[in-house]
């Protein structure tokens, strides 16, 4: 095992990724000469040269238009947002065609491509950089759906997804970009798409996030724990293809769940999580379902309000003592 | 007249509000080549070949109509009709490698590039034999293989798409160049700029073809776009022209000339070929934007009267053989309506075929 | 009552709202001389002129932003997209700067803008014209979404969107626009947003659908009262604010829930609604709620295929049947 | 260098790999104006006062540096430092209630257009007293009052509505003009053609005007958008200018002549001012894209200092008095400091408020 920053564990996948297939490349803006606005691409000009790292102008329609042609003609082209929040200005690509093409041609093409970039807030940066993009994306059938949380999780996963022969949406955090991690030195280190992955065990609850929101419940079972109650934690990495067994599966076990999502809460990841338990696991549930969500409100800028708009441990706590009845 | 000219306070105003239907042609047609077929390097049995093309997509959609009416398939049909010089005399100048991508006015494309009249009319039918295994309808015909890469149906949404192809072709730097043709209604389409000023700066080998066939739906190309369509070139930089594309020796010539002079230095182009749609936009349009005499001023430019003609004078064949090509057409279509009739539709498990290259996955399938 | 067709009903709310303030126009893709490429707009050109219903290229980014800009500016825009399928372009419009503009600016500025048009499938029209896409929207803080059933509820709901000070998404369908229905000839007849409708009592489940949804549960409904089960249809008429107070009030009596929902499963209106039921009337349910969606694929053209791939009363009555055991 | 360039496969390479930091200019500027002040029919005092305000903008924007490093707020921080004369000699131009919108790079709008420097350094602080209440924070100033729209943050997006502003002006026959500014970069994005082809087609008295300040975040104006951005209008059969934007007298000169126009005849203009941006991108910009020699060639050209040699040469006013300015400007800009920083923060409330000018909706509150 060594130790990366999530970056650097993103770098590494797609510099293997590379290394190992002459038909992936990389665009985006400030991917190449600049090293990536996040330094996530740091390097690769220098090594893969200027046709396979480029410099895209700010036309997110466009590029990710030409994303999706390319990897109908034969590449496998990894699409660089500098968030997914400029990304809704090319959601006609990823939603109406890089998911579509395939299918309405009768399976004539391909389009194996992977949209990256961060999602979801970053600080104070506003109501129009700060929106959690992955339920939404999930919503359309054809595309697979990442957000993992942790170093490792993100290589494998990336890895993964360039080599999956679909469209990929694959989310990142501006404000992980740093974080550490133990990652596999395994030889082409794989996770498949679509798997969850246990992060914590325990009896008394269920508790799911992923991404950014993965931290803020580690944080709360540690205190959680200490009075003795005992999370499982599952970190179902994909959001699409969803580990909905695993998850049922814990719930089953702990009979109460509670589900924390980075986006707004109408028709979030929660909700189809909480949906699917309280259908699969009806008779296990010894209390209803609970979600911690941002409000339904746009990201304020100010220091304190945005605090308060983001969900915290002490949110997460919240929620379990309600589903655990200590309150 | 004047006066409700005057009226215009946002959108210029349209032809039966301005004027009582007199006749304002909603597209200048530029004059046709006057080169002979083999001053153009073309023979006798390629322009017997181009008029047999032409016919074929001519009598397709004259047939899927009729079908249509009597119902017996559903959604869009966009008819193609009067604009077959546009796609014949391109897949002749183009290598049969070079890409094709267009939008949903896309029949006449899939025959003049492998689509069998068969395949094609089962895919209008829904059918399972259907070019895109009738999951597609009329707007999503394609041959991959053959690299037509498909009609779309998102007005633009295939102009960046058509540059992703040259992308990769330059990318593999395999001899490709791709076209990519849409309607003067996908001009406005922000997705152009942003396409055009990469391409320019890519230095991608592609052609960008305005088929502009003087609307978009019932809104006559002036009250959609400003200025002359192929002077947006200009603003990039990039290399342009207009050109007749009622004739198919025109737009032979043309793309011919083009498409050797993309191949050499890799720069892209901006392409205006000025056409005219016959039917309505879809079959649903009552019309009533443009006059009846508009209409048919431009059906005397008709595309397959026009080579007809062409083949008469110059004594390529004669009358009989025409019909002989006429006759035969005729028969493969209905022949095809046959076919699209009794081949089966999809089985209920093709719902969820065909959606993944890779692993398939679908949320709570049960 | 007067008998009503869906886009009569519609023409005479916008109507009525152009005529009592100038203030309100309507542009969109052949909404003037066209009369509306679905005949919604029949008869305004002639009526307000040139300056008030107005013709736009096919340019939906743009003339979505040039309504909001003109909504900051003092007018009442009503934007008319051919389908919601292509407002996908102008996503950036709605999301990032229609719903977030007051917020960001401090309260600033409004927007009361209402973006309108038909939603989801209209029969064979393939996978890029038939998403349903009102979860979408109302996923993103401060839009209403509305997606009426009938005439009447058009017809109320279309004036209070357009009376709204803030920015509205009115949903219709291609297929209900030659429905008819009795609409209400009151004075200025006003429906608030945000307040659904129990269209059927019943005491044996709580059905929930909108939309072209709505009359499917209908049909299903007629079916099931000859086997003597009484289904309570509640019709919430606007997605967001959406009237969960409702629908958790008929299922404490009805004890089991179907929602039907036009969407792909994953996040819609359905897991949304299934999540809150199961939160606030967990010790009433008898059953795990259900839902019946679309499934998680893109839209097919050929008709048994379409058929199979959107919701029938068939399903609804399956659905029925097992959250009332009768399976 | 030679051997770098023929590098090049898609993107134009830049300037540290092309020519190792030798100064390459990103951008040339054109030949300011020879006109006096007086010839302008600016009087001393207006003069006085575009120094004073531009003065105001840099000295407001070196003390938010310096507060930010300190750590009194986060987020971006876009400094507009450079380009003060674009501002100034809009605002000067414009009739007071002519409408003004750009992007996030906007304290320098702000300020010139009635945005307080309290009320300034109060946003950036995220204090409720800020011009957006805490709630914008640097990107999104506005004094919507005096027709200041505010800053934008998606890059391109609020084109279209400087657009819809112009749309309801026309519609309201108040006279007004709208003006709609952003950067090199966001002439690359869809939204720009949609809105050019629909305000020329509908007469929109709007100015839609690109500064050029040679760098679009790391990538110089040359390696992002092809040819010379002002002639992208060429495409609309639209005016256009460009000019030099280090000088406010020139920006004063042009854009009144604009304004006029556009008051007359209602056309829009696309208008390219080239100017320069000294300071990084935001404030984590290590500027690796551009050369120390680079940038000092166009401090050389500085708007501010140039004014200042300008008011002394014309003997305008003297030393002296531009100190008094100065010292003037220096303490409010202190004051606004210690404002921004006393001044308390929204109410928790305050998070739910703002969102709706109707009722208030959230969904799933608690
Ligand atoms: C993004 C988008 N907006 C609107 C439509 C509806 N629509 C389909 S075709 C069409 C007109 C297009 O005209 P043009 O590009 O000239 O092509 P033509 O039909 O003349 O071949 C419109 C408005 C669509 N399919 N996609
Ligand atoms: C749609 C969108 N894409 C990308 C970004 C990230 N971004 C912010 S500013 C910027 C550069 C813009 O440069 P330019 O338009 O020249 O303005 P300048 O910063 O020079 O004032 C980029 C890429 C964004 N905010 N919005
Ligand atoms: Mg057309
Ligand atoms: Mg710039």
């Amino acid at each position: 095992m060594a130790e990366l920053q999530f970056r650097e564990a993103l770098l590494e996948a797609i510099d293997e990724e590379m290394g190992r297939d002459e038909s992936v490349f990389i665009m985006g803006e400030e991917v190449a000469e600049y090293n990536g606005a996040y330094k996530v691409t740091e390097g690769l000009l220098d090594k893969y040269g200027f046709k396979r790292v480029i410099d895209t102008p700010i036309s997110e329609l466009g590029f990710a238009g030409i994303g999706v042609g390319a990897a109908m003609n034969g590449l496998r082209p990894i699409v660089e947002f500098m968030t997914f929040n400029f990304a809704v200005l090319a959601a006609d690509q990823i939603i109406n065609h890089a998911s579509k093409v395939r299918y309405m041609l009768g399976g004539q093409a391909s389009c194996p491509i992977v949209f990256r970039g961060p999602n979801a807030s970053a600080g104070q940066l506003g109501a129009t950089h700060s929106v959690a993009y992955d339920s939404m994306y999930a919503h359309f059938p054809g595309l697979s759906v990442i957000y993992p949380s942790e170093p490792d999780d993100a290589k494998g996963l990336l890895k993964s997804a360039i080599r999956n022969d679909d469209a990929v949406i694959f989310m990142e955090s501006e404000q992980m970009y740093g974080l550490k991690g133990e990652v596999s030195e395994e030889d082409d280190y794989l996770i498949p798409i679509g798997k969850g992955k246990i992060k914590r065990e325990g009896s008394d609850v269920t508790v799911v996030a992923t991404g950014k929101m993965y931290h803020i419940v580690k944080q709360a079972a540690a205190e959680m724990a200490k009075d003795g109650v005992e999370m499982e934690i599952i970190d179902p990495r994909t959001i699409k293809p969803l580990d909905i067994d695993l998850i049922v599966e814990s719930v089953k076990k702990t009979n109460r769940c509670v589900i924390v999502d980075e986006a707004h809460p109408f028709g979030g990841l929660a909700s189809e999580v909480g949906f699917l338990i309280q259908r699969e696991a009806f008779d296990y549930l010894d209390a209803p379902v609970r979600r911690v969500t941002l409000p339904d409100v746009n990201a304020p800028f100010s220091k304190p309000l945005f605090d308060l708009w983001l969900p915290d441990a002490k949110q997460v706590v919240e929620a379990v003592n309600a589903v655990t009845y200590r309150t | 007249m004047a006066k409700k000219e005057q009226e215009a306070v946002f959108t210029p105003v349209g032809i039966n509000t301005s004027n009582n239907s007199k006749v304002e042609k909603s597209v200048d047609l530029p004059e046709p080549t006057k080169k002979t077929h083999k001053q153009l390097g073309l023979s006798d049995d390629e322009v017997l070949e181009m008029f047999e093309q032409m016919y074929l997509q001519r009598r397709f959609e004259e047939r899927a109509m009729q079908m249509y009416q009597k119902g017996k398939f559903g959604g869009f049909l966009h008819l193609y009709i009067g604009q077959e010089a546009v796609s014949t005399g391109t897949v002749f100048a183009l290598n049969d490698d070079d890409d094709i991508i267009t939008a949903y006015r896309d029949h006449g494309w899939g025959l003049v590039r492998g689509v069998t009249p068969k395949e094609g009319m089962a895919e209008l039918f829904g059918k399972a034999a259907g070019c895109s295994k009738g999951k597609g309808g009329s707007m999503h015909f394609a041959n991959v293989e053959q690299h037509f890469w498909g009609g779309y149906g998102i007005v633009g949404g295939h102009i960046p798409i058509g540059a992703g192809l040259a992308f990769a072709n330059k990318y593999q730097d395999n001899g490709r160049i791709s076209t990519c043709f849409f309607g003067d209604g996908a001009v406005d389409q922000g997705a152009l700029h942003e396409t055009l000023n990469m391409s320019q700066l890519w230095k991608l080998p592609c052609v960008f073809i305005v088929e502009n066939n003087g609307y978009s739906m019932g809104t006559a190309t002036r009250r959609h776009t400003v200025g002359e369509i192929h002077e947006r070139a200009k603003g990039y930089g990039m290399k342009s022209a207009v050109f007749n594309g009622m004739d198919a020796l025109t737009v032979y010539e043309n793309m011919k000339n083009i498409a050797k002079e993309v191949r050499e230095d890799k720069m892209p182009w901006f392409v205006e070929i000025r056409t005219y749609r016959y039917r309505g936009h879809s079959m649903s349009d009552p019309q009533k934007y443009r006059s009846k005499e508009e209409l048919e001023e431009y059906q005397k430019t008709d595309p397959i009267e026009r080579m007809k003609s062409y083949i008469l004078d110059k004594k390529i064949a004669k009358k009989a053989d025409i019909e002989e090509i006429e006759n035969k057409v005729e028969d493969e279509v209905l022949e095809a309506v046959e076919f699209a009739d009794e081949t089966p539709f999809p089985e209920p498990e093709a719902l969820y075929e065909d959606m993944f290259a890779g692993e398939p996955h679908f949320h709570d399938k049960k």
